[in-house]
C-alpha cells in the first residue's frame, strides 16, 4: 500500500508537472521559448502512477511529450527549464531542447522526436538489464498514434518473445495531432481496428489492461503488477491508460480538429482535482495543506524560470563538441 | 493571359495540388494530418473539403505502411501525393522509397512506371533540433531511381510541383521550412517548369554561386551586398538536383572561373561536394580559384539558437567565401 | 465447385512450379545460374490454391521466394527462366534476376529481395483498385519471417482500417533461413510468442484461418472464402498456411539448421502427391494422365532452358536505361 | 611476438569477435542468424557455442527493433556487435542507427556513450542484382554521429574490428562481400588499428589514387599493371571514412599533382565527390590536372554479368582514368 508520505509526493509532483507545463505554455506565447514544444498538462497521473513503482536502476523511454515523464523521474526542473531556454545550464547543456531532455542518472533514457522510436530502445535497456541478472524494468511511454509504427510492433514482438522486463504504457489521450483514436468520423478514418490497442497487445503475447488514466491511484495499481511481474522475470505487459492532453498538440497548434466543449468536458475529470478529492476523502490531507504544496510547486517552477533566464547561452564553439567522445566530427 | 498574384509557397503549393487534383482524378493525397487539419504546414488546406476522404486520405502514424501504399497505388495506376511530415523520419521508410518506388521500373526491366510524388519539408532556422531541422537531399540524390526537386519560391513551387505531379517517375519534393511563408507573384493558371532546367537567380562575372532552396535566398543578400563592394556574382538555382543541369553551371563557371557551392545539408559526401567534384573534373582548365562551400557541419543540428545559427550556412559565411575565392583568383 | 479441368489445370501448375525448381536446382550447381536463389519447390500447393481463385485485374505481389508465385500467375516460363540465365529476352530484360521478376500485365507486382516490403505494395494496389470501384482484389504473399518486420504489420493495420480488398497468405514453411517458426529451440529463441499469426491478425481486427498448405484443395477453399469476402467489399482476411521447403533458404545454403530426416519426413506429405492421389481417388484423371501431365510440364521447363540458353546477353548500353521513363539517370 | 597465420577475411573477423567476447562480458552479439547459422557469410560461427544463447542472440526479421535494442543495450552499457545481414536493408532500421544511436550523445549535452558496433556486407560483383548488392558507405558518412570503417584486408579486418568493439561511439564496419574469401597475413593475439589514419596501400609518385574497401584490390592489380607501362601510382586505402586522414592524401597529392578517387558506391553525393571536393578546396594550388571518379553510376546494379560488369569500378576502368590524368598533367 502507498503511504501517506509517498501519496502526498505523487501529489506534488503532478502539481510540479502541471505548474511546469502551465508556466512554458505562457513563456512560449511570449516568444522567450523557441522550437516545438508539446506539453503533458491533463495526462499527469499517467507519468506519476507508473513511475511511482520504479527504483533506482529502473529506466524509462520517452516521447516528444515528455516533460512530464522527466520530472516524474526526478529529474531537476531548473535544468529542464534552462534547457527549453537553450542555455549552457540546461540538462543537455541547450543542445537538445524540449524533444530531447535526458538524463540518464535518473533513468530517463531521452525524450524523442520520432514517434515510436522508443520502442526499441526500451527493449534493448531491458535486455541490458536483464543479460546483467538485476530485476530493473524499463517503462517504455508512448501515444496512441505511435502503436501503428513498425517499430513498436517489432518491439512488442522482441517483448515477448525475449521476456523482457518492460511495461509499454500507452498514453491514450485520444489524438495523434488531429487524429482521433477512438471516434473516427466520416472525413477521417480509424486508425486502428483493433478494439484496442489493449487487445492487440495480447494478439502478440503479452497481457494488457485498459486504464483510467485520469485516476492516478487506478494507474498506480495497474503498473503495480505489471512492474512486479516484470520484476519477477515473467515478461512484458502493456497499460492503455485513457487521458486527455489539454493544449494543443504542439504550442502555436490551432486547434481545429477539436472544441473548446470537449476540452472543458475532459478537464471535470481533471487528474489532479480527483487526486486532491481522494487525498482528502482518505483523511491523507487537508485541502489547505494540498493548496500549499500547489503552490510550493508553481514557485519551484517561478524558480526555474529565474534561473533558466539568468543563465548564460552556450559559446558558438560548443556547437562542434559531443558528437563523438573524441574531438573529431 | 494568366492572372498573377502575390502568394506565399504554401499558397502556391495548395493551388498546385487543387489545381491537379482537378484535372485529373487519378491524383490523390494521403499523409499525417493532411486531411482535417490540412496538413501541419496547411499545404493541404482546403482538400478534403472539396475531394472529399476516398482522395484526401488522413493516415495513422505508419510512414512505412502509407509511403509504400502510395507506391503500390502508382504502380497500378494512381497519381498519389504522399507526405512525410519532416525529412527526418526517412529512417521508418526509406525502404519503400529508394528499394521499392525508385528500382522497380528498373528492376522490371522497364515495363511500369511509378508516378509517385513524396511531399517532404526540410531545413533548420526554427530551433526545431536535431531531429526536425536536417535537410538530407543529397541521401536521395545519391541513392539512383529518384527524381529530386528543389524550389526556392513561390513561382517555382507551383510549377515544379505540378511538374512533378504529372511525371511518370518517382519524385522527392523538398519543401523549405523558412520558404513556406515569402511572398512571390504565381500565375493563377496551371503551369509547369522542366525539370534539369536551372535558374540564373542573379547574373554576375566574378563568381559563380550555386544554392539551393532556402540558401538561394542567402546567396541573394550575399550578392547585394557583395555589389556594393564591386563584387559581381552569379546566383545559380539548379532546381531539381536530380536531373541535374550540369551545363548551366559550367558555362557560368568558364566565364566566372569561380565557385561557391552553398548547401544546407550536411558538408561530408552532399550535394555540394558533388557539385564541386563535377566542376573539379570537367571544368579544371577554368578555375582560378580553389571550390569552396559553404554548409553544415557535420554536426547534429543544436537546439539552441546560437548554436544553431554558428553550424547553418547563411549569407555572412556566403560573402566570407566568396572574398576568399575572389581574392585568390 | 472446381471444374475438372480446372483442377487438372492446376495440378498442370504445380507440375510446372517443381520442374522449374527442380531444374534450376541443377543448373544453378552446375554454375549456369548466378545470383542469389530461393526456390519453392514443396510450396506448391500455397500458390497454387490461392491463386485459382483470382481473375483478370486482380494483383499479387511476393517474395524473394517468387518463382511459385510467377508461374501460378501465368508469367512465361520462357522468359523467367531467361531472366535468371541473365538474357535479354528474360520477363525482366536481364535486369532483376530471380529475386525481381514481375510481370504486371499478368497481375504480378513482382518479386522482391527486401523481406516484408510486399506488405505496403500489396495494400496501395488495394487502395487503387478500391478507388476506381473494381471488385478486384490483391493477394500478398510473404512467409512466416516476414511477420515480424514492422512493415508487415503496419499493413495489417492499414488494411483493416481502409477495409481494403486483401488476402495476407503467409507461407509458413518453419523457417526464416535457419529461424524456426514453430520449434524453438535452447539456443534460439522464438520469433513470435502469438500463438499464431493468424492469432495476431485478429489483433488487428483481421479475420484469419490456419491452412493445411500441402493441400492445394483445402488451401482453394480458404481462400476463396477470404477473396470472395474481399470482392464483397468487406476488407482483408489473414490465411496461415503451414508448408515446407525441400531446398535450403538459398542455393548453395549448408543447411547445418535441420536434419536430412526432417526433409524426408515433409516429402511424404508432398503437395503433388497428395493431389495426384485426390485426383485419382475423385475420378477427374487416371494416374496415366497425371503422369503425361508431369511429363508435359518437365519438357515445357526443358524448352525453357533451350530458349534461355540459346538467347543473347543485353548489350552492356542497356544497363544505362529504364532508370526513369525518359533517358536521364 | 605474436603468431602471424594467413587467414581469410572471415576468419579474421570471426577471431575478433571471438578475441574480444572472451575478454570482455558486456560484448554481445545480435543479429538475424548469427547463432546456429554461424552468419549468412560464416562471420559467426562457433560463437554460439561457445557463448550461449544470453550474448549471441538469433534475431526475428525485424531490423528496426533489434537494432534499435542494440542502441539502448549501448546507452546501459553493453557493448553489442550488431549484424545488419546486407546494408541494402538499411532502410527498414534507419531511423534507428542515424536519429538515435549517431545523435543521442549531441542532443544530450554528451552525459552519455554509445558503444554499438552495426557490421554490414556491401557491394556487387556476384550477381545479386539491385537490392543486395549496394554500397551505402556515403550515405553514413553524410549523417553526423556514426564511425564509418571500411577493411580491405584481412589484418585490417581483424585490427579494425577489435578498434570497432573498444571504441566508446556508435560504428558502422562494411564487409565487402568479395573480400570474404581473400587470405592474409594475421597476428594471432588480439591487435588495435587506430581509426583515421589511412593507409599507404602501395607508394608511387605519379599520380595519387584513393580507393575503399574491394576496390582497393583493383586499384592495385591497376598500379601493376601501369608499373609495366612507366606510370607510379600510389594507392591509399583511407580504411576509415569516418574520421578521415585527409592529411594522407593531400600529402600525396602534393606530391603527385594528380588524383583518381575509386569508389564503388553510387557517384552521385558519394564519398569521391567529398574527396574530390576537398582536394579541389585545400590542395587547388598543387593540382596538375583534373580530379577524376571512378564510381558506380547512378543506376540500380543490374542482375545479368554483363551488365553489371559494365556498371561496377574496376582495373580497366582505374587504368584509363589514370592514364588521362597523366596525359593531361
Ligand atoms: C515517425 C514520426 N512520424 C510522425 C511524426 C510527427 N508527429 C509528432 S507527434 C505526432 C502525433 C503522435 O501522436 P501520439 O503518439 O498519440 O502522441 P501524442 O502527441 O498524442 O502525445 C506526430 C504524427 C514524428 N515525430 N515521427
Ligand atoms: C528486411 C530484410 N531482412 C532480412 C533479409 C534477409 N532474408 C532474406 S529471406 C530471409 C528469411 C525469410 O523468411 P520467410 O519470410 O519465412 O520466407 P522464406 O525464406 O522461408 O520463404 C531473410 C532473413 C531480407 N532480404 N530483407
Ligand atoms: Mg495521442
Ligand atoms: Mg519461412
Amino acid at each position: 500500500m502507498l503511504t501517506h508520505d509517498k501519496m502526498i509526493n505523487m501529489y506534488y509532483t503532478m502539481c510540479l508537472i502541471r505548474a511546469f507545463e502551465d508556466r512554458v505554455h505562457e513563456l512560449f506565447a511570449q516568444g522567450k521559448i523557441p522550437g516545438f514544444v508539446h506539453l503533458y498538462a491533463g495526462e499527469e497521473a499517467v507519468a506519476v502512477g507508473v513511475i511511482a513503482n520504479l527504483k533506482r536502476g529502473d529506466f524509462i523511454t520517452s516521447t516528444h511529450r515528455g516533460h512530464g515523464h522527466c520530472i516524474a523521474m526526478g529529474v531537476d526542473v531548473r535544468g529542464m527549464m534552462a534547457e527549453l531556454f537553450g542555455r549552457r545550464t540546461g540538462t543537455c547543456k541547450g543542445k537538445g531542447g524540449s524533444m530531447h531532455i535526458a538524463d540518464f542518472e535518473k533513468g530517463m533514457l531521452g525524450a524523442n522526436g520520432i514517434v515510436g522510436a522508443g520502442g526499441p530502445l526500451a527493449i534493448g535497456a531491458a535486455l541490458a538489464l536483464k543479460y546483467k541478472g538485476t530485476d530493473n524494468v524499463v517503462v517504455c511511454f508512448a501515444g496512441d498514434g505511435a502503436q501503428n509504427q513498425g517499430a513498436v510492433l517489432e518491439s512488442l514482438n522482441l517483448a515477448a518473445v525475449w521476456k523482457l522486463p518492460v511495461i509499454f504504457v500507452v498514453e491514450d489521450n485520444q489524438y495523434a495531432i488531429s487524429l482521433r483514436s477512438l471516434t473516427p468520423s466520416a472525413l477521417q478514418p480509424r486508425v486502428s481496428t483493433a478494439k484496442s490497442v489493449a487487445e492487440r497487445a495480447i494478439g502478440f503475447g503479452i497481457p494488457s489492461i485498459t486504464v483510467d488514466g485520469q485516476d492516478v491511484l487506478a494507474v498506480y495499481e495497474a503498473a503495480k503488477a505489471a512492474v512486479e511481474r516484470a520484476r519477477r522475470g515473467e515478461g512484458p505487459s502493456l497499460l492503455d491508460c485513457k487521458t486527455y492532453r489539454y493544449y494543443g498538440h504542439f504550442e502555436g497548434d490551432p486547434m481545429v480538429y477539436r472544441s473548446r466543449e470537449e476540452i472543458e468536458e475532459w478537464r471535470k475529470r481533471d487528474p489532479i482535482l480527483i487526486f486532491k478529492d481522494k487525498l482528502m476523502r482518505m483523511g491523507v490531507a487537508t485541502e489547505e495543506l494540498l493548496n500549499q504544496i500547489r503552490t510550493k510547486a508553481v514557485s519551484e517552477v517561478e524558480e526555474a524560470v529565474k534561473f533558466a533566464e539568468e543563465s548564460p547561452f552556450p559559446e558558438p564553439s560548443e556547437a562542434y563538441t559531443d558528437v563523438f567522445t573524441d574531438p573529431y566530427y | 493571359m494568366s492572372e498573377v498574384r502575390e502568394l506565399t509557397f504554401v499558397e502556391a503549393l495548395n493551388e498546385a495540388l487543387m489545381q491537379e487534383m482537378e484535372r485529373d482524378p487519378s491524383v490523390i493525397v494521403m499523409g499525417e494530418d493532411v486531411g482535417v487539419y490540412g496538413g501541419i504546414f496547411g499545404v493541404t488546406k482546403g482538400l478534403l473539403e472539396k475531394f472529399g476522404p476516398n482522395r484526401v486520405i488522413d493516415t495513422p502514424i505508419s510512414e512505412a505502411g502509407f509511403i509504400g501504399a502510395g507506391v503500390g497505388a502508382a504502380a497500378v495506376g494512381l497519381r498519389p501525393v504522399v507526405e512525410l511530415m519532416f525529412v527526418d523520419f526517412f529512417g521508418v521508410c526509406m525502404d519503400q522509397i529508394y528499394n521499392q518506388a525508385a528500382k522497380m521500373r528498373y528492376m522490371f526491366g522497364g515495363k511500369i512506371k511509378i508516378p509517385l510524388t513524396i511531399r517532404t519539408t526540410i531545413g533548420g532556422g526554427v530551433s526545431a533540433a536535431a531531429q526536425h531541422s536536417q535537410v538530407l537531399y543529397s541521401i536521395f540524390m545519391h541513392v539512383p531511381g529518384l527524381k529530386v526537386v528543389v524550389p526556392s519560391t513561390p513561382y517555382d513551387a507551383k510549377g515544379l510541383l505540378i511538374s512533378a505531379i504529372r511525371d511518370d517517375n518517382p519524385k522527392m519534393f523538398f519543401e523549405h521550412k523558412l520558404l513556406y511563408g515569402i511572398k512571390g507573384p504565381v500565375p493563377k493558371e496551371p503551369y509547369t517548369i522542366p525539370f534539369g532546367v536551372a535558374d540564373v537567380k542573379a547574373e554576375g562575372s566574378d563568381v559563380t554561386v550555386v544554392a539551393v532552396a532556402y540558401m538561394v535566398h542567402e546567396a541573394l543578400k550575399a550578392a547585394d551586398e557583395l555589389r556594393k563592394e564591386g563584387i559581381s556574382v552569379e546566383v545559380i538555382d539548379p532546381r531539381t538536383l536530380v536531373p541535374f543541369d550540369k551545363e548551366t553551371i559550367f558555362k557560368s563557371v568558364k566565364k566566372t572561373g569561380r565557385l561557391v557551392i552553398v548547401d544546407e545539408d550536411y558538408d561530408r559526401a552532399g550535394f555540394a561536394s558533388w557539385v564541386a567534384a563535377l566542376v573539379a573534373d570537367e571544368c579544371f582548365g577554368y578555375l582560378d580559384a580553389p571550390i569552396k562551400r559553404v554548409t553544415t557541419p557535420n554536426v547534429p543540428i543544436p537546439f539552441s539558437p546560437p548554436l544553431e545559427r554558428e553550424v547553418l550556412p547563411n549569407a555572412k559565411k556566403i560573402i566570407k567565401a566568396i572574398k576568399e575565392v575572389v581574392k585568390k583568383g
